[in-house]
Order: structure tokens, then sequence, then C-alpha cells
């Protein structure tokens, strides 16, 4: 019977795959921008599902409460009004695009259908191995333990992007001459 | 109907559906659009999309590989974004436009 | 796993109570003929050029930015900080201590880079 | 010390001193030079001799020999870098080492004052070097590499002043007509292999079949016939002799060791060394006795006409070597090696003579301008004087037993002939006549030196080796004394070359009865007087009367012509053979090489220029026609898997 | 949500009264406000209508329910009208997910002939394992209801208002997050039950540099273990609410009235509740990490204590609901104490210039709050051996 999560599933699915077309779709970038919000919201909630709840705090902190926040607040830096009219829906057109992705989206479908859904194992949902703090926990650790590297990689990286983007945005030619 | 039943019962694929339908989604919007902010905020789908099928498989699985991946994947996407965004906007200074055309100036 | 489905009805009904008002509003208050000077941006009396969409200065962007790219390093800190208790206990507390001191010197390297470039700065 | 340290010191000692000179070639101090290569050289004849001593006395082995390393192993077949000295080797590195050294120390005061000795000295030491490895070799690859390092040497040396052009060409000249004649030789050793199966003299002297190949395309005549053209091609017979006269261009002490004694003698030491094999080949034996006599011949006619002093000794060379050819062909190898020898020592003496002569002369060549220098070069007439009474045959001198041993060989061996007798004292005839023709020119007669020059003894370092070389003239005849002469002479002397090539020489079946020692001498004392008579006309033309020669030629005049001119063999070869070949070249370049080659290779570079426009049009900076590309990608790759 | 319909419907019931608490207690603030300030500039405040002016609060929903709905004239309809309703949620989720007193434990009892099961009712919402990752999470959507009014109201004002508002939001989020990691690596947990009951009970004891240290008349709450990120964690919420120091964004004096400028009627008032409410969610976190939550500062008194001795005669279903109603009332006088210093600061305080601001956020509370880190970090490493 159709429990809880299945139907829970189904609602995140729904909205993150409407309003992710609506990125692709929409005529107004800004549009596209708050539909992105959405989908990263939905994205946040489906983790929840797998009851990965840390990573869902961290979406919706990370994607949901900064980067989208950037792209609206760059996108009002633009005047939209000609970007209105570069619209390139024009190029939906293009066939060759369509089909390639089209036949991606295919074979992936057909892909996993042939590996996963046939396979029994995978079919119900597991109950939660931990309590979601010991799960953090368990995240915590294999962080600082296996990926100790990785994780001071990310730290110089985002050092490097800081004083890039920074350096970035001196580039004379500001949008006002007065401030540039 | 136990078919019925058996398709709805929401398993790995129907997690893995629905990331391969985002990801493609993506991709679209990506050769798509020609406005650089808009190509951005696809890539930022499709590294969504992946970060479900990390999710998935991670639950799935029962280990915690596949979250920690998220994490990294999160850092990184974040990272390209605002290098993105810096170039958009420098672009958008000299060219009062955001189109991809004009990064073709780039070429040597 | 309920728990999240408790969310998602709260958060259906607190859209519905948001939209109930608004369109409430809309419902009961009057509606006279908007005059065009009513309707024209409020700018306390002062008819300002219309300029609706006028650009915004970069510094905004720029904090958006670092803000993204510090707050990724603040999300890392959280699993350090509810485990470090845990390594200390388990006697690898200088370990975790000695990552996490890397991990934070990059951090106050980018803050005073910042700082010190004057990123930040609103003149 | 052991043998290989022999060896090893023999062989490595004119390297060294090629070594040491090369790296110098700059300086100028041709003491320094000259005296190094005459040590390396002298060193390596000490060593020589204290090998062959070792074939001597009480513990005599049959053969000394080292191995050094295994050079080639591919299967079967392997090749070890090992040299070896039996008895005819013997005779040969004693020969070369000896005259080597003398003609190293010769050079010295020649090429005191040229402006490269040490580079002169390096080549010299190289090509001894080169020698020896060619008569030690103890299989035909060792000889074969040996037998190109001397070609090379000689044409370094020939064209050692190449600033000259013409002497450049002579060395070009001498090089390819080398080079032709090493083709032969290769082929012969191919065949060798193809035939035994390995290339060591041992193994091959061992597995040749008892019975004679009397076809014309047998293996074994086929291996000998290159052989003797590789033979030729080295040792300037009729049909590659070109290059000998032209060889004269390089310093005369070259002239002396290389194009006198040693590497032209590399032929006659191949063929007597496969001996054996030879004689299973009558066919190619009667070839090279047939082609010897009409060298030796001809040169010698050739010879009555030049009047430059090295030319004529090169033409008298080529006859001498005829002579050692004709000894093969009638089966007398013996008689061959001892010719060899002998030859060496006169030929090298009369060539350091001249060599003397032109140093006083202050490099005049031409006999013309000389005359009456027995006054100022006293010991270099003496010595030249012995060498001329050696050349022509006179009995008690060297020339006489070794040239009558190979005529009387001519005369009676199984495989010899009347007329080949015949044509050996014909030559002995001419021989004789321009030997004294160039005495009486140079040394006697009245002095047509011209007032600038006076000419003026060579200095001792020059003179020694003449006067060593005389007594070597004088002495060498009397090893191979023979039967018939040694009977009738006080004290019975053997002839003790004989019985010691005894046991490497194979004498041909001599069917028929023993020839009586009476014959033999009978025939020594025709052609002995026959020589006396042709020098006493050569005296009387050229010193009683000097303008006999004039008319007799005016009488001869057309004859004149073609035997000065060299019977016109260089401008045949041109004619005949290099030119139509340069032609023929150059029209298979214009027809093919234009055509056909160029052709296909601008029409894969068109093609592939095509497909690189054609891929240009991908990179045009359309960012999102890249993203379809990587999308296409995917999509195919995602097909071809899944399929 | 439950096992079967009878507590799903209860906890349904239960989160929506949370949400009422929070929509009701927004006038009692405004009237609050408005008497405290004007008590504190020494005049009275609205005390005609009703007893003490309360009634106020009444008369002003009604005039804001029947205003005219106004709409800007090239205003973006669906952004105009979809910022109010987008102020209003994040607030709201972020209450409902903070426990506002010790749950309610449900022995099976027999009621109108239906056998019911235990059920343990906990009064908050909902309880997610990772408590404040989620609230930081939900609180930095509130931007967007700025950005979105901004941009829908189309006054070039309210744009540059927005994005002033958004970009001071966004700075002070980090100083909030950072401030947080000090008191986390005390509690070594997310979960706001779990940091409860670690300061339950207890007099204040640690350990400095291996020696146990006992204070024996102070409760074991997190802000004597961390004072400095306590101070910091509760300014950085002034600037998250737009609270007065930080209100510069929507000040009269300034760019009109910020981004809400076009706006009139309930959606005013919806941007006013979303504003208390992220005052209420900051004044509740304070009190969860800092004051000990529900609990009282004398140590003995434990919710398992009070069912024990205050309600020991009663039914235990009732016992245990009685003590929650007691542990909510010691929660709301921590949150009631929090709000009035949020009021009073606001009539204190001068507004800072925006560069100012900008310049406290970023170069004075982040790098104090990385100290505080830092400081607690070496602090534990080196005395809890």
């Amino acid at each position: 019977m159709l429990t809880s999560t299945d139907f829970l599933f189904y609602v995140l699915a729904f909205i993150s795959v409407f309003f992710g077309a609506a990125v692709v779709i929409a005529r107004n970038p800004i549009y596209s921008a708050m539909s992105l919000v959405i989908t990263m919201i939905s994205v946040a909630f489906l983790f929840g599902a797998l009851d990965a709840w840390f990573l869902a705090g961290v979406q919706l902190i990370v994607y949901a409460g900064a980067v989208t926040v950037l792209f609206v607040m760059v996108l009002m830096l633009f005047d939209l009004k000609h970007e209105m009219k570069t619209f390139s829906k024009g190029l939906l057109g293009n066939g060759v695009k369509l089909i390639a992705s089209g036949v991606t989206l295919g074979m992936l479908l057909v892909y996993i259908w042939s590996t996963y859904a046939t396979e029994p194992t995978f079919k119900p949902l597991p109950p939660a191995a931990t309590s979601s703090i010991k799960a953090t926990k368990d995240l915590a650790t294999s962080l600082f333990t296996d990926y100790i590297f990785a994780f001071e990689a990310i730290g110089a990286l985002l050092l490097i992007i800081a004083v890039g983007a920074v350096t970035l945005s001196r580039i004379t030619g500001g949008t006002h001459h007065a401030d540039s | 109907m136990p078919i019925l039943d058996g398709a709805l019962k929401v398993g790995l694929d129907h997690y893995l559906y629905l990331s391969a339908v985002l990801f493609v989604l993506g991709m679209i919007g990506v050769m798509m659009r020609r406005n650089v902010v808009v190509i951005l905020m696809c890539i930022e789908l499709m590294l969504n999309a992946v970060n479900i099928s990390f999710v998935a498989f991670s639950r799935y699985a029962e280990n915690v590989n596949g979250q920690v991946m998220v994490f990294f994947v999160m850092t990184i996407a974040a990272a390209e974004a605002a290098v993105g965004l810096a170039l958009a906007v420098t672009v958008f200074k000299k060219f009062r436009e955001v189109n991809i055309r004009f990064f073709e100036h780039l070429k040597g | 796993m309920s728990s999240l489905l408790a969310l998602l009805i709260f958060v259906a009904f607190l859209a519905a109570f948001g939209i109930f008002i608004i369109v409430g509003t809309s419902a009961l208050g009057p509606k006279p003929e908007v005059s065009k000077a009513k309707a024209m941006p409020y700018e306390s009396g002062v008819v300002g050029t219309e300029q609706k969409d006028s650009r915004m200065s970069v510094k905004f962007y720029l904090t958006a930015i670092l803000f993204i790219l510090f707050d990724i390093e603040i999300i890392f800190m959280y699993p350090w900080a509810i485990t470090f208790m845990d390594f200390v206990k388990s006697g690898q507390g200088m370990y975790m201590l000695g990552g996490m001191g890397v991990f934070v010197l990059l951090f106050v390297v980018g803050l005073i880079w910042e700082v010190k470039s004057k990123a930040l700065d609103w003149n | 010390m052991s043998n290989t340290v022999l060896f090893a010191i023999l062989l490595l000692a004119p390297l060294i001193g090629f070594l040491f000179n090369g790296l110098r070639w700059k300086s100028h101090n041709a003491y320094l030079a000259g005296t190094v290569a005459t040590v390396a050289a002298g060193i390596s004849f000490l060593c020589s001799v204290v090998l062959v001593s070792k074939l001597f006395g009480e513990g005599a082995v049959p053969a000394v020999s080292a191995k050094f390393y295994e050079w080639m192993a591919i299967g079967g077949f392997n090749v070890t870098a090992g040299f070896v000295i039996d008895h005819i080797s013997a005779i040969m590195v004693l020969v070369v080492t000896g005259v080597g050294t003398l003609i190293h120390l010769f050079s010295i005061g020649y090429m005191s004052h040229d402006e490269r000795p040490s580079k002169y000295f390096a080549y010299l030491n190289l090509f001894l070097f080169n020698m020896l490895l060619l008569i030690l070799g103890e299989n035909l690859l060792l000889m074969f590499v040996g037998w190109e390092g001397v070609g090379l040497c000689s044409y370094l040396l020939i064209g050692f002043w190449f600033s000259d052009s013409e002497k450049a060409a002579a060395g070009m000249k001498a090089f390819i007509t080398n080079r032709i004649g090493d083709a032969g030789f290769l082929l012969g050793i191919f065949t060798i292999f193809f035939l035994f199966g390995t290339v060591n003299f041992q193994e091959i002297i061992g597995r040749v079949s008892g019975v004679p190949d009397l076809t014309w395309t047998g293996p074994v005549t086929l291996a000998c016939l290159f052989l003797f053209i590789g033979a030729t091609g080295k040792s300037a017979q009729i049909p590659l002799y070109v290059w000998l006269p032209d060889a004269m261009a390089g310093p005369t002490p070259v002239s002396a060791l290389i194009h006198a004694a040693t590497m032209v003698t590399a032929g006659v030491y191949m063929i007597c060394r496969l001996n054996p094999l030879f004689l299973m080949a009558p066919n190619v034996l009667n070839v090279i006795a047939i082609i010897g006599a009409a060298t030796a011949v001809m040169a010698a006619t050739i010879g009555l006409t030049q009047w430059d002093i090295k030319k004529v000794l090169a033409y008298s060379t080529v006859s001498q070597l005829g002579y050692m050819f004709l000894a093969c062909g009638v089966g007398a190898f013996g008689a061959a090696m001892f010719h060899l020898m002998t030859h060496a020592f006169f030929k090298a003496l009369m060539f350091l003579g001249s060599g003397s002569v032109i140093h006083a002369m202050e490099g005049e060549q031409d006999i013309r301008k000389m005359g009456h220098l027995k006054k100022y070069l006293p010991i270099t007439h003496a010595t030249f004087f012995i060498g001329w009474v050696a050349i022509i045959g006179m009995p008690p001198f060297a020339g006489f037993f070794s040239k009558d041993e190979i005529l009387w060989k001519a005369f009676t061996s199984p495989h010899g002939h009347i007329l080949l007798w015949l044509a050996g004292v014909i030559g002995a005839v001419c021989t004789a006549f321009y030997m004294t023709r160039l005495m009486a020119l140079t040394f006697w007669g009245k002095s047509r030196v011209p007032e600038s020059v006076h000419p003026h003894e060579s200095p001792p370092s020059m003179s020694i080796p003449l006067i060593i070389l005389a007594v070597l003239s004088v002495v060498g005849g009397w090893i191979g004394i023979p039967h018939a002469l040694g009977a009738i002479l006080p004290g019975h002397p053997g002839n003790w070359l004989e019985h010691w090539l005894h046991g490497v020489i194979l004498e041909p079946a001599a069917h028929g009865a023993h020839p009586s020692a009476t014959l033999e001498l009978a025939l020594m004392g025709v052609s002995v007087s026959l020589a006396a008579l042709s020098a006493l006309l050569a005296y009387n033309f050229y010193v009683t009367n000097p303008e006999r020669p004039a008319q007799f030629v005016s009488k001869i005049r057309g004859l004149y012509e073609l035997v000065y001119n060299k019977y016109f063999v260089d401008e045949f070869y041109f004619a005949r053979i290099i030119n139509p070949l340069i032609d023929a070249s150059k029209g298979m370049w214009a027809y093919i090489d234009v055509n056909f080659i160029d052709k296909t290779t601008y029409a894969v570079s068109d093609v592939v220029r095509g497909m690189g426009s054609a891929a240009k049009s991908f990179q045009n900076g359309n960012l999102q026609q890249y993203a379809m590309y990587i999308a296409l990608g995917v999509a195919v790759t995602m097909f071809l898997i899944l399929r | 949500m439950g096992k079967d319909a009878f507590e799903i419907t209860l906890n349904i019931v239960k989160m929506i009264l949370i949400f009422l608490v929070m929509v009701q207690l927004v006038p009692v603030l405004v009237w609050a406000e408005r008497r405290v300030s004007g008590f504190m500039q020494n005049r009275f405040g609205p005390n005609r209508i009703g007893p003490l002016g309360l009634m106020q609060l009444l008369a002003d929903a009604v005039k804001f329910l029947f205003k005219e709905p106004f709409f800007p004239a090239k205003g973006v309809a669906a952004m105009y009208h979809a910022a109010p309703v987008m102020a209003l949620i994040p607030g709201a989720l972020a209450l409902a997910a903070i426990p506002l007193s010790s749950a309610v434990i449900v022995e099976p009892f027999q009621w109108l002939g239906r056998e019911f099961g235990p059920y343990t009712f906990l009064a908050q919402g909902y309880d997610f394992g990772v408590g404040i990752v989620m609230v930081l999470g939900i609180s930095s959507l509130g931007a967007y209801s700025l950005l979105m009014a901004g941009w829908g109201s189309s006054n070039k004002y309210s744009l540059l208002g927005a994005v002033r508002a958004s970009a001071q939001m966004i700075s002070y989020e980090l100083a909030l997050g950072l401030s947080l990691v000090g008191i986390l690596m005390i509690y070594g947990t997310f979960s706001f039950q779990e940091m409860i009951n670690q300061q339950l009970g207890q007099a204040l004891h640690f350990n400095a540099l291996g020696k146990e240290v006992v204070i024996s008349w102070l409760p074991n709450w997190g802000i004597f273990y961390n004072p400095l990120g306590a101070l910091i964690f509760f300014c950085a919420t002034f600037a998250e609410s737009n609270r007065l120091p930080f209100d510069l964004p929507e000040a009269e004096g300034e760019l009109v009235a910020g981004f809400h400028t076009e706006y009139g009627g309930f959606a005013l008032l919806m941007f006013y509740i979303g504003e208390y409410g992220h005052m209420m969610v900051a004044s509740a976190l304070v009190t969860v990490f800092y004051l000990g939550g529900y609990t009282m500062p004398f140590y003995e008194i434990t919710p398992a204590y009070v069912q024990q001795a205050w309600f020991g005669g009663m039914h235990p279903n009732w016992a245990s609901l009685l003590t929650g109603v007691v542990f909510a009332l010691v929660m709301l006088v921590k949150v009631m104490l929090l709000l009035w210093v949020f009021i009073w600061v606001r009539w204190t305080l001068p507004r800072f210039r925006y560069d100012h601001l900008m310049d406290l956020g970023w170069k004075t509370m982040l790098p104090w709050a990385l100290f505080n880190t830092i400081l607690t970090a070496a602090w534990i490493a080196f005395s809890w051996r």
C-alpha cells in the first residue's frame, strides 16, 4: 500500500522536476532563479526523505541560502530588458541537441531499470540504521579520518576562490563608472 | 495490483530515475540557454541531480562515503558558481549583456 | 521520516494561511480606480527619474560570493565541532585540532586578505 | 707472455698510435707524430717476430692463435673475434710490419715540412692496424673488416692533399673501384657461408670436399669467382686496375707502403689462404691465370711509355701483381707468396728511392727533367741500382728466384700452359726494358736538371730504410732456391720456403712424369738472357744515343699513341659504363621520381590537409556547440555500451 | 507523525497551536513595544482601547484587513504577492523545530470505548535529528522574501533596500553560524533535546586543565561555558531579524521604507509577523543553547521530579501534561525576558551607518566568533583528557 514515505517521494519528485524544467524554460532569468530555489529546497527535503538530515540542512544553508541568493543578486545586477530579447528559446529548435539529450535520457532510464529495478534487494527502503545524530557523527568521523586530505584541499580551494573572485571583480570598467 | 505496488514502492531506482531526469534537464538547459547565469544555474541543477544519486546510493548501500562526496560536490559547486558569476559580471561590464556568445571573444 | 511529512504539511498550511490572507485582503478591501500618480513607485514625494532597474554596485555580489565561501568553511566546522569531544575523549584530540587548525588557518588567511584588499569596504 | 697479450699489443699498438696522432691532428710537430707512429709500428713488428718465433724451434706449433670475444652469435652462425698466425700469415705479418716500420721511419723525413703531419701518421697507423686485421683475422668477416679498412685508409692517404681537386678525385676513384671489388668479395663470403655454413678459414678448409667442381655455375666455382672479383678490385687486375696508377697522387711513402708492398697483395694473400677451395674450381684457376698473364703483359707495355717516375713504378707493380695471379692461376700458390714477399722488398725500395729523388728534386716527378743524379744522390742511386737488378731478375737477386719459380710453374704445372709461360717471358722482357729506361733517364745519362733545382742527398732517416730494403732485396730470394738450381750450387741449399709452406699450401696433383731439372735450368737460362738483352737495348736507347727512342717512336706512331694513352681504358670506362649509367639515372629521375613518387606524396599531404580543414570547423569557439558534442558523445557511448 | 489517526491529528493540532502561539504573540509584542518605548520616553503608549490598550492590537488587525489591496504599476505580480507569504514561512518553521517544554508521555488509556496505545508527544512541531542545522538552513531562506519584495515592487529604492538588507542578513548569518560552533563543541550534538538534557539538573562543572571545578550556586547552563559565543550569537540575531541597531534597510529615514515601501494592509503586517517570528526564534535559540531551555535554574528540579513530586497524586497522563505546562511556562518566561531585551535595545541604541554595519559584521563579529571557537577548541583539547 502506498505509505507516507512513497507519497512524500512522489510529491517532492514532482516538485523538483516541475521547477527544474521551469529553470530551463523560464523566459525571465529571475523566474528561473526562483524556480531553482524551490528545486533546491525540494532536493533538500529529498535528502531528508533519505534520512540524510545533516546534508538536508547543509543543502538548505549552502545551496538554497547562499548560492541561489548570489544568482538572484547578480541577476538583479544586470538589466534584464536586454536579456529578455536575447532569450534563446528560438534555439530550442536545434534538433541535434535535443536528440542527443533524449537518447542519453532514454539510455539512462533503460540502464537503471535493467540493473536496479529488477534487483529485489534495493526495493524496499531499509529502515534507518542509526539515529540521525549518530549518522551525522559517522559522517563527521569519516570526513576527518578517511577524507582528511580532501578536507584540507577544500580549505585551500576556498581560499583561492576567494582571492580569485575578488581580483576578478576588481577588473576596471565597473558597472558604474563612478565606483570602478 | 502487485505490479503497481511493486512499481510504486519507492526503491533506489526511483531516486535514480529522478536524478537522471534532473541531470538531462540541466544538460538541455546548458545547451539551449544563451544567458550565462542561466547556464550556471543549469549546471547547479545537474550537480544537484548527481547529489541525489550519491545520497540514494549511500542510503541503500549503508555507508557514509556517498554523503561525504555530496559534501565535497556542494563546495565545488558553490566555488564554481562564485567564479562563474564573477566572470559573467566582468563580461557584463564590458558588453552590457551576458550572452554566452561573448565568451567567444576569448577564443585565441 | 514522519517528521518530514509533518514539516511538509506545516509548510502547506502556512502557504495556505498566507495566500488566504492575501486573497482575503484583496477581496475585502475597497478597490478604487488607481490613478496613474498613485501607481507610480513611491519615492517619498520626489518624482524620481524613471530608471527602474538601476544597476547595483559591484560590492553586493562580491559580499554574496565571499559569504558563500566563508559559509562553506563554517559548515565544515559543524561536523568537526560535534565529533571533537569524542575524538578528545578517545585521545586523538591533537590530531583533530591539527587538522582543523590548518583549515582555520586558511580561513583566517582568507579573511585577512579580504580585509587587507579592502574588498569589504563600502565606500 | 701469453699469446693473447702479444696479439693484443700487436693489434693495439698501431690503433693507439692512430688515436694519439688523430687527436692531435692539428699539431705541426712532425717529429713527435712520426716517432710515435714509427714506435707503434716497431712494437707490432717485434710482437709479430716473437709470435712467429713460436712457430720455429723444438716446441714448434703449426699455428698461434688468440680469441678475444664472441663477436656475432646468430643461431648456428657464430663468429669470434679471433686472430691466428700460421705459416702463410707469418710471412705476410713479418713483411707488412717490417716494411711498414721502415716506411714509417722514411716518412718522418719525407713529411717533415708538411702542414698536417700527425694527421698523415694517424692514417698510416690506422692503415697498419687494418692490414693486421686483414692478415691475422681467423675468419672471412674479420678479413673483410680489414679489407674495407685498408680501402678507407688508401682513400684517405691518396687524397691526403685534398685541397688539390685532382688528387681528391684520384682518392675517390680508388675508393669506388675498390668498393666494386669489395662487393664481389662480399658475395663470395655469402656463397661460402651458404656452402659451408661457416666463415672460419680452418673450418672452410676442413669442409672442402675433394671432388673438383667442373661446371661454370656450381657453388664452389661461383664462390671462387666472386672472391677473385674482390681480389682484382683490391690488387688492381685487368678490369679494376685503373685506380692504381692514379693512386700515385698520394705521398710517395704511401705509394710505397700501400700500393706496392701491402694492400695490393691482399688479394693474392686471400687466394693463397683459401687455396684448397680454389683448387676445387679449375675453371676459376684458368680465368685467374689468363687475367694475370694479360695484366702482366698489358701493364708492362704501358710502363714503357710513361714519363712520370711514380707512374712507371705503378704500372710495374700492376704487372708484377699480374705475375702473382698468374702463379695462383697455375696452382703455384707457394711461388705467388714467394714473389709477393720479394716484390714487397724491392718495389718498396724503388718507391722509397723515387721518394727520395722527388724529395731531392723538390717535388719534380718527370724523369725528362732528371738525369745524372747518381752524382748528387749516391746512396739512393746505389740502393735503386740493387732494386733494379732484383726486379729484372738477375740471378743472385730476389727477383730472379721468385719470378723464375712462377715461369717454371706456369710451364710445368697441370693448370699451366706454354702460352702463359710465353706471356710471362714477354712481360719479363718489357719489365727489364722499362726499368733500365727508368734507371738510365733518372740516374745515368747527362743531367737535364733545371738550374733552379739543386738536388741534395736525403737525410739518414730516409736513407737507412733504403739500405735495409736493399739488403733484403738481395737476401730475400735465397729462402726459395729451386731444387734444380740448389743441386748445382755449392752446399746444396734446399727450398726452405717450399718446405715451410708445405703443410698449408696444397700442390696440385702433378699428373705425368716429374719434369727434369735440366729443362728447368734451360728455361731459366732463356728468360735471364732475354731480360739481359732487353736491358742492354734500353741502355743503348737512353744512354749511349738518346735520340734513338724518338726515331723508333716516329716509326710506330699509331701504336705508341695507343700505348701512351693507356689503351684508352679510362676513356672506355667513362664512355661505355659511367656516362650511360648517369644518363639512365637522370632519365629515371625525370620520369619516375617526378611523376610517380612526388605525385603520390603530394596526394597524401593534400588528403591530410583536407581532413584538417574539415575538422577545423569544430573549434569555432561556440561553447554550447562544445556542450552539444559532449552530450552527443555521451549518448553514443551509452548507446554502444547498452546495446 | 504517528502510528494511528489519533496521534496524527493531535500532532497536527499541536503544530497549528504552536504557529498560532507565534502569530498571537506578535500583536502582544507590538503592543509591548509601543508601551515599553512609551515608558522609556516618559509617555504612556496605547492605553485607550480595552484594559491597558490590549484591544488596540485587535483594532489594528481589523484595520489592516480592510485596507486597499494596492499593487504598483510596473510591479512583478508573482513576486510582489509571494514576498509576504515567503516572509512568514521561515520564522514559523524554525520556531516549530525548537522544543518548548518537556515531552508529554501518555500511557495507554481507555476513551470512548477505544483503546489508545502509549504515545509520547514532543513539545515541538517536529523533531529532526539535526535540529540547529535545519533551523539555520530554514532561517537562511529569509533573504528571499526581502529580494522578492524588492524586485516585485519595481521601485528603485525598494530594490536597493532589498539588496542591502539581504547583504546584511547574509553577512551576519556568517557570524551567527560561527558563534554556535563553540557551544556545539561542548555539547557534541546538534539536537536541541540532548543539549537541554546536558544542561539539566547539575551544578556548573567543568574541567579546567585537568582539575575538576564545581560551582554549586550556578546552574549548568551553556552561557557560562561560552559567554563570548552567546553574546555574538545574540547580536547576530538582531541583524538577522533587521532589528533596530541593524534595521537600516527598512529604516524610514534612509530608503523610504526599504523593501516593503510599496506594501500596505495585511501584507505589511505579514512582514512584521515574519520579523517578530525571527525575533522569537532567536530568543528561543538563545534560551535553548545558553539558558538551559525549559529547565529551571535549581538543578534538582527535573521533569521526572516535578511529575513525581508536584502532581504525584493525579493520573500519570495528566501529571506529565501538567509538568509539560509548567516547563512551558518556564520557557515562556525566559523567551519573554529576551524579547524584552530586543525591545529595550531597539529604543536605546542609535542606528548604524551601512558601512559600519557591514564592517561590524565582517571585521569584528566574525573574527571574534573565530577567536571564541579557537579558544573553546584549545580549552577542550587541553583540559578534557
